[in-house]
């Protein structure tokens, strides 16, 4: 069982690293030029999950399993701020009917 | 006051554990429905099988014609002003020479409509009539509708037809239901 | 791996497609007439010989009903929506062991073909990330529908399945732990004796599955998306004809899946009782071996009919729960429950192997 | 580890005392439990519930206790500030000492991390603790605001850091920092550890709101309810000040040339970014927003230094100093103006005829952030600047000098508004946090005219 | 064929991704976004990591988007609300994030990147087994700690999420 | 130990001044106890020899600053005047004030004494720094409290000037340190070796910057008028009696000495600017309306001497610098008092409202008739000695620039009589209220004060005996 699976042997690493960054970037731009609350949320999880295919991807082609455990972290860990951040949001259109960053300007800033 | 025997005293008492777990009670409505699994079912195949009907059943009307085959009713109007649901209409003629075989008396309805979506098979114009000439049957039930022209029923439906007075069932579905009530009540020997 | 063995393969999951589709549309007419029966009436008996053709009949009325999508409606999720939850569900079944092992020796295939569509290592893990995708089914339709009543249906249906599959899954995780393995077959072939069935062994879990494979094919009491007195028709108000069909099919075949996952895990699979006697009995050689492995697709099927049989004997059972009662079931009683399952068989595990 | 056990179960038996909804035991109890993780950091058996030969991926050495302890002793004050705050706007008085103690595990996971597990795992418990707990005063918009704010900025930075250990891992297959930091030199001059070294800086300097990465922090800062705001700004400071200095002033200090600039130019962008925009604040909190901004600026000093125990204690020392001030200025804000979160300036007028004792001590905390003599703010600042010129970083002491004369110009503005304003005087003087005012200005003075009695403290943790 | 299909699920994802960001109904972000992480899914699976592959259709499309998709619905968000002219922000942030990714794409492209060896590649590390010895021997303590990150989240959503008294909106 | 001790005497008078409360004639021992006690801790410093008087306690050790105090030559004359100085301050203040006394004045003013008395006998020199900056928080705090509605604003200016320029000092205090490798700050080894003459040039424009922003020089002067006409006269006196005095005390014991590279490369560009402020400052005081700004520009005009004299670095500019420091104190310590004492008896600092004065107070028209000549150095005055050397020193330095400072002689007598003129000579301005008579604690200030114009004026030698030894010294770089 100890064969290489053929993608790793035909796939070069730095493809996978490629679209991991390319959908971070993604992500990023999302959080950047969206207003919506809940998109830019998700923007962020676009990154993660640019993220856990970079460690996932590194963990096969190293043959380590920790980037795999560290990826189970990361699942777990964005649920939790997603469900926090969920909550924040609701709080938010509760008082204010919008959740639309720009339209928020209590502050200033 | 209790004003029936059978009012049931509801009790607002803490559930205890095991009726807190709801699983007995589930077991037991449970063991309830399975046995009706298995009850032999009450279901008639309608078309192929009928129910045994009463003979003090109210069905479909018919109005009748006597042993001549002449037609009872003279229009007098009574049946429509006994109907509580106003479902009979009728407009009445004179008798033409020559059509003695037809009717019996000189008055005969010219129409006579019965409006089935009205009419709720009381049986007061069978009571009402002085000529016994409209009657409740016993073993024809009032047909279903697919069409609202189809409810009104004319004499056309109404009227008995020629072939049944000769036989001898047409002298028993003469009577009345009451009538029939009767005989029934003498032949059970419930009275 | 030869192409005999693949071919073979094609063949059973083809099989299992078509006996899924097959069950589940029977269940439809079983449905009825188990209403039927436990109502002490007869049930549709006027399509075919006690109307087994029913079945057939209703999907030809599906099919030729007008298909209409509402004007305001988002048009590709309307349709999407009830694909999803078909997609889902019949995605479901390729991964229960319907059998043992089938010696196709006869054919050139060397190896033992297990009756089972792939045997996945984490085949526990697949059926439920496959069950929390069901909801999308019904999230995007009741929401493509522009509906409040489809809406509120969904969102009901959308939260009855996630709390419900959290209890769900942590009381597998007591199996899992005496298992030892995500994989079902491995599970299955745990259970290999009458007194090994995990339904022994976990009690309490089994039960808690139970409850929550009714919430989640909300089946009655937990038909809650749907009730109609208060919602309508529930997340598939606004939907007609064929698209109608597949989310009452798709409902019945998570109600296979779930019968089949339920005897799977706590019923012992294929596996039933004087197996080995009845085993010893068998001819020797391929025939005996393929004949064993029938006689366990029987029982298994049996065991799936039965709960099959058995939800439906419940609905007409219990009553609808009201939403408050659903959701303090599920977060007070079951997700707490199935924590301390899982607490007790740790320390007995902790215990037996010390 | 113990006093993060201790902490977690604290944090628990407080959610538990809620149902007996009795603010002054539940924070009584919080008060001990966080007492009690001081304690057992110097004087319990760290790894009593663990096996011994587990990694636990925490090292509690000597730089993970100065912080932590750090960490623990502001904590304590700022729950007894609390107090008022619990009572007046904010009935889930449990829920908030609870969040406020689980978020203090992820601040002493921090402290103390040796691999990127663990570092993910403490800024994560602190950050969500932290969205939570700016928006807990649900009545106020601002809040709301501040909380939702924080928290896309804060998965932002945090999206940013794992994309950072992603390509740190890709570089040298290895997740622990030691391990990292003695991989070979090959796997360090790949491009990919140069991009994850970047990555992994920014999304530090986001959670340390170092400009130009700083932005959220003043709208985060003036939205919080104010005892959140003084947490943030101190405990959450360090925490984090931590976190930066042990990855990149300990073990990437080997590569500095990797991010040694980008430091940098931060600590520049900080100091000219806070101390300037700080001049047109026109309330209190945001002042002290952009403020902290500034004194992020002069913290990096200790990052750029990175070298022997000097640049460690200086930031240890500084952090302390920095703390008691901003301590004291929300103990005397409080006593003043309540639990309200938009106090201004303006308002501050007048307010020495009615409370002489607080307009001291506010111009003791303020006199110290802009680090004038006999206050610990300039013993800290000595103590950053004094590695800083044996490092050779003249330009940047200039840039920190002049951008302190500028600091000194807002920072004496509350004092003359205290002192020296002609103005009735608007606030209601309550004497609740008299002590901690007290206190934080007896350390402040202790800290600048005996700065040794500290300083060998530090040194002796 | 293997390499065929990399390149389908590339395309898949990235087009996916962009339609995240571009899509002016939230709703049919969620759903872009499920479909990235199902191609991610896929890359997970063809990579012999099943355990992860599955854990993120379950946890991200499972629950993560099921809660986004809950949210969005129940808030009833349907189009950007248009809040004046944002174009040069966006126009910049556009170009920021293609220089930036741009940079990135240097950086990797002739990036030398360790790969284990024949000798040492052992194809097993994504099962169950392995990733759980991993977790619960190495990484326990993280673990464990993660629990408090919940329970502090779990406290924290309900507090926040609540209705208060006197609230009369939903 | 008696450095020690002169450090700790007023912080302990402070504590007691702030224990008693408003009692004005407590407070009033008190004062008269700081000057007596400091002056006896001088004297006996001096008979005991003051090279024994030195202490050194290590301060922050991880930094290895100590508190390293020491009188000597140098600096015996500033603590002297010190001592004076916050002595008429006091006594002004709580005379002035007795009905509605402010402790916390009293208190700040002792605290003042304290640190300034740190900062001239420091050898240490973060612990220098350190109390040159903190001494100006005291001040700042006297003259922004009660000070003119517009002192907020003038005060918070002095403060930031003051802050940037010592910053610049911090700077190269660090870099001293950062450069010797010892791993103390004491002026013996930071100074040690002989530094490089390109780092002399900005360590001494660091540190002179620092300087002649206190003292103020020329074009450092700005925040110098405001401050001084918008505080309340207590921190007018504090400032320029002797708050000044630790720049040119800051040039003496540091800048001078130890920079002689950095001296002599930008010296005269200094020089020069200065002498310009001399004349500009004398310029401007003469037709300024404002009593105290008329003192304030006087003020520049001759610091602007001094700084000339301190620059030229001749060993007579020096002893003219010290004469000079002492005399100015005195001088203009006693023109502030004065002026307080007229302004609040017409009513005005304006002076085309005043007038006449001289007939309702004869008592104060002599005394600031010998303040005035003191004040523009006439012969038999303190004034005239130190001011001479000072003009010698800077003749033998360059001769035009002699003449061009020179003329300071003639403008400050311009400036001086036409403020004598408009405020105590001429015509009564109608509808004033009676001038109060001068009382007795006031007239004992004031004595004190003329007592020592004249009497300096007559026997300058008793600064210049102690001064010498470290004059020469100083010169040993050159």
């Amino acid at each position: 069982m100890n064969q290489i699976p053929e993608i790793i042997r035909v796939v070069p690493v730095n493809h996978y690293v490629l679209l991991a960054s390319v959908i971070f970037s993604i992500g990023i731009l999302g959080v950047l030029t969206r207003k919506n609350a809940i998109i830019i949320f998700m923007s962020v999880e676009l990154m993660l999950n640019a993220v856990n295919l970079l460690f996932v991807v590194f963990s096969a082609y190293k043959s380590d399993p920790a980037g795999q455990v560290f990826v189970f972290f990361i699942m777990a860990i964005a649920a939790a701020e997603v469900a926090v951040g969920l909550a924040i949001i609701v709080m938010i259109y509760r008082r204010m009917r919008t959740t639309d960053v720009s339209l928020l300007n209590s502050l200033k800033g | 006051m209790q004003l029936t025997s059978r009012a049931k005293r509801v009790s607002n008492k803490k559930l205890s554990l095991g009726e807190r777990l709801y699983l007995p009670a589930i077991v037991g409505g449970l063991g309830i429905t399975i046995k009706h699994f298995f009850r032999k079912k009450v279901t008639i195949n309608y078309p192929e099988e009928q129910r045994p009907m009463s003979s003090v059943y109210r069905g479909l009307h018919v109005l009748k014609r006597d042993e001549e085959g002449r037609e009872r009713c003279t229009a007098c109007g009574l049946c429509a002003v006994a109907c509580p649901a106003e479902a009979i209409s009728m407009v009445a003629a004179e008798r033409k020479p020559g059509e003695e075989h037809l009717y019996r008396e000189e008055k005969y309805a010219a129409v006579y409509e019965i409006n089935m979506l009205r009419c709720i098979f009381c049986g007061l114009c069978e009571e009402a009539c002085p000529k016994s000439a409209i009657y409740l049957q016993s073993d024809k039930l009032a047909p279903s509708f697919f069409d609202r022209s189809d409810v009104i029923y004319g004499k056309d439906r109404l009227v008995q037809s020629m072939e049944t007075i000769k036989t001898a069932k047409s002298l028993k579905s003469g009577l009345t239901t009451s009538d029939r009530y009767v005989d029934k009540v003498f032949k059970d020997g419930k009275y | 791996m030869d192409v005999y063995f693949f071919l073979a393969k094609a063949v059973i999951i083809l099989l299992i497609f078509g006996i899924t589709l097959l069950i589940a549309t029977y269940s439809t007419y079983a449905e009825r007439k188990v209403a039927a029966f436990i109502q002490d009436r007869l049930g549709p008996n006027r399509a075919g010989p006690w109307g087994l053709l029913q079945p057939i009949a209703d999907a030809g009325k599906m099919f030729f009903k007008e298909d209409f999508i509402p004007a305001n409606a988002s048009k590709w999720l309307f349709i999407a929506g009830p694909s999803l939850a078909m997609l889902t569900a019949c995605l479901t079944s390729c991964v229960i062991p319907f059998g043992g092992t089938l010696d196709l020796s006869f054919l050139g295939i060397s190896e033992l073909v297990p009756v089972q569509g792939i045997d996945v290592n984490i085949g526990i893990l697949y059926v439920f990330g496959l069950v929390s995708l069901g909801v999308y089914g019904v999230m995007i339709g009741g929401w493509a529908s522009n509906n409040k009543f489809s809406l509120l249906g969904a969102i009901r249906a959308a939260s009855q399945n996630i709390s419900y599959e959290l209890a769900m899954s942590l009381s597998i995780i007591a199996i899992i732990m005496m298992t030892g393995s995500l994989s079902i077959s491995q599970i299955v072939a745990d259970q290999d004796s009458f007194y090994k069935w995990n339904v022994w062994r976990q009690p309490v879990g089994f039960i808690i599955f139970l409850v929550c494979a009714f919430a989640e094919c909300n089946r009655t009491p937990f038909d809650l998306p749907e009730c109609e007195t208060e919602l309508i028709g529930g997340y598939h108000t606004e939907y007609s004809s064929m698209k109608l069909g597949f989310y009452l099919f798709a409902e019945y075949i998570n109600m296979f899946v779930s019968s089949a996952v339920i005897s799977a895990l706590y019923f012992g699979g294929y596996h039933f009782p004087g197996e080995s006697l009845v085993a010893g009995l068998m001819p020797a050689g391929a025939l005996g071996h393929n004949l064993l492995t029938l006689m366990g697709i029987l029982v298994f099927f049996g065991k799936i009919l039965f709960f099959i049989f058995f939800f439906m004997w419940v609905r007409w059972t219990i009553a609808r729960f009201r939403y408050d009662q659903l959701m303090n079931l599920g977060w007070k009683s079951l997700i707490p429950l199935s924590i301390a399952n899982i607490l007790v068989t740790g320390v007995i595990i902790l215990f037996l192997n010390s | 580890m113990l006093s993060i056990t201790i902490l977690s179960v604290s944090g628990l038996v407080l959610l538990f005392v809620g149902f007996l909804n009795k603010i002054s035991l539940s924070r009584s109890l919080a008060v001990a439990g966080l007492g009690l993780a001081l304690v057992a950091l110097f004087y319990g058996n760290q790894n009593v519930l663990i096996p011994a030969d587990m990694d636990t991926q925490l090292s509690f050495d000597g730089f993970a206790l100065k912080f932590s302890a750090l960490i623990l002793v502001f904590a304590i004050f700022i729950v007894f500030l609390s107090g008022q705050f619990l009572r007046k706007e904010f009935v889930q008085s449990a829920e908030f000492l609870a969040v406020t103690t689980f978020s203090l595990v992820g601040a002493l996971m921090l402290t103390s991390f040796t691999h990127m597990i663990t570092l993910f795992v403490g800024l994560e418990t602190l950050g969500i603790s932290l969205y939570i707990l700016a928006g807990t005063d649900k009545k106020s918009n601002a809040s709301n605001e501040a909380s939702l704010k924080y928290l896309l900025m804060g998965a932002f930075a945090t999206g940013l850091i794992l994309f950072g250990m992603a390509m740190i891992y890709g570089a040298t297959g290895l997740l622990d920092f030691q391990a990292i930091a003695k991989s070979s030199k090959d796997s360090l001059d790949s491009g990919l550890f140069q991009i994850g070294v970047f990555f992994l800086l920014i999304g530090l300097l986001f959670k340390v709101s170092a400009a130009p990465f700083h932005f959220w922090s003043p709208d985060v800062y003036e939205g919080s309810p104010n005892v959140v705001m003084a947490f943030m700004a101190v405990v959450v400071k360090i925490a984090s000040f931590a976190a930066l200095f042990r990855v990149f002033g300990h073990y990437f200090s080997g590569f500095s040339f990797l991010w040694w600039d980008i430091v940098y130019y931060a600590c520049l962008a900080s100091l000219i970014a806070g101390n300037f925009l700080a001049l047109i604040q026109k309330t209190v909190k945001r002042q002290l927003a952009f403020s902290s901004i500034s004194q992020t600026g002069y913290l990096l000093f200790a990052i750029l230094v990175m070298k022997g125990n000097m640049a460690l204690d200086g930031l240890v020392f500084y952090l302390f100093v920095y703390g008691c001030s901003i301590l004291v200025a929300f103990s005397v804000i409080t006593d003043w103006f309540g639990t309200r979160s938009d106090i201004t300036l303006d308002e501050l007028k007048g307010a020495s005829k009615k409370d002489d004792f607080g307009a001291f001590a506010l111009t003791l905390a303020y006199l110290s952030m802009a680090g004038i003599p006999i206050t610990g703010g300039f013993i800290g600042k000595l103590f950053l600047f004094s590695p800083a010129m044996e490092a050779g970083l003249v330009q940047l002491l200039i840039a920190g000098i002049l951008s302190s004369v500028v600091g000194a110009a807002y920072y004496f503005r509350p004092i003359i508004h205290v002192w020296f304003s002609a103005g009735q005087p608007v606030i209601e003087k309550e004497r609740n946090h008299q002590w901690i005012a007290f206190l934080g200005g007896a350390m402040l003075l202790v800290s600048g005219l005996f700065p040794d009695t500290i300083s060998r403290l530090i040194a002796m943790m | 064929m293997v390499l065929n299909l990399f390149y389908f699920l590339s395309f898949l994802a990235i087009l996916s991704a962009i339609m995240v960001v571009v899509s002016k109904n939230p709703i049919h972000s969620v759903l872009y976004l499920i479909l990235t992480f199902f191609t991610l899914s896929g890359h997970y699976f063809t990579l012999n990591a099943q355990f992860i592959g599955v854990v993120n259709l379950i946890v991200y499309a499972g629950a993560i988007m099921v809660l986004f998709l809950f949210t969005i619905m129940f808030l009833n968000l349907k189009d950007d609300a248009f809040t004046g002219s944002r174009v040069w922000f966006n126009l910049s942030a556009v170009l920021l994030v293609l220089v930036f990714a741009g940079i990135l794409v240097v950086k990797i492209i002739p990036a030398q990147i360790g790969v284990a060896s024949e000798m040492e590649f052992n194809s097993q590390i994504g099962m169950v087994e392995n990733l759980g010895t991993t977790l619960f021997q190495h990484f326990l303590v993280p673990f464990e700690l993660v629990s408090v990150l919940f329970l502090s989240a779990m406290v924290g959503a309900v507090m926040l999420g609540r209705r208060e008294k006197g609230e009369k909106n939903f | 130990m008696n450095s020690l001790y002169l450090f700790l005497f007023p912080l302990a008078l402070s504590g007691m001044a702030y224990l008693s409360g408003k009692k004005a004639a407590l407070q009033q021992i008190l004062a008269l106890a700081g000057l007596l006690g400091s002056g006896a801790l001088l004297y006996l410093a001096n008979s005991r020899g003051l090279s024994d008087q030195q202490v050194n306690y290590p301060w922050i050790t991880s930094l290895g600053i100590h508190f390293s105090l020491e009188i000597n030559g140098l600096n015996f004359w500033f603590l002297a005047l010190n001592a004076l100085v916050c002595f008429i301050a006091l006594f002004y203040h709580i005379n002035q004030a007795s009905k509605n006394l402010r402790p916390d004045v009293v208190v700040l003013i002792f605290g003042v004494q304290a640190i300034l008395n740190g900062v001239f006998m420091a050898q240490d020199l973060m612990l220098f720094y350190f109390l040159f900056e903190a001494s100006i928080l005291p001040v700042y705090f006297i003259s922004s409290r009660y000070g003119s509605p517009a002192a907020e604003r003038a005060t918070l200016k002095f403060f930031l000037y003051t802050l940037f320029g010592s910053l610049f000092m911090l700077l190269a205090i660090l870099y001293l340190y950062a450069k010797s490798g010892a791993n103390d700050f004491l002026f013996s080894s930071l100074f040690a070796d002989n530094l490089p003459a390109e780092t002399q040039g900005w360590l001494f424009l660091a540190f002179f910057l620092a300087f002649a922003i206190k003292m103020p020089l020329f074009p450092f002067h700005s925040w110098q008028a405001d401050a001084y006409a918008e505080s309340p006269v207590e921190s007018t006196i504090l400032m320029s009696g002797i708050l000044l005095k630790m720049g040119i005390y800051g040039m003496l014991a540091i800048v001078l000495p130890h920079f002689p590279q950095g001296v002599t490369d930008y010296g005269h560009i200094f020089m020069g600017l200065s002498a310009f402020g001399v004349v500009y400052g004398a310029l401007i005081a003469m037709v300024q309306y404002d009593f105290r700004r008329v003192l304030a520009f006087s003020s520049l005009s001759h610091v602007g001497l001094i700084g000339c004299g301190i620059l030229a670095y001749s060993d007579v500019a020096l002893e003219g610098v010290i004469l000079q420091m002492f005399a100015h104190g005195v001088n203009i310590a006693g023109l502030f008092v004065v002026s307080e004492l007229i302004a609040s008896g017409a009513g005005t600092r304006d002076l085309d409202q005043m007038g006449g004065l001289s007939r309702q107070s004869f008592g104060l028209t002599v005394f600031f008739f010998i303040f005035l000549l003191g004040s523009i150095a006439v012969p038999l005055t303190n004034g005239f000695p130190g001011e001479f050397q000072l003009l010698m020193g800077l003749f033998g330095y360059n001769i035009y620039l002699g003449i061009f400072c020179g003329l300071t002689v003639i403008f400050s007598s311009v400036y001086m009589i036409r403020l004598f003129q408009k405020s105590m000579l001429g015509l009564e301005t109608d509808g004033r209220a009676a001038f109060p008579k001068l009382n007795a604690s006031q007239t004992f200030s004031l004595f004190l004060l003329a007592a020592l114009v004249l009497g300096l004026g007559l026997y300058p030698q008793v600064i210049s005996r102690i001064s010498n030894s470290a004059v020469q010294v100083l010169l040993r770089a050159y």
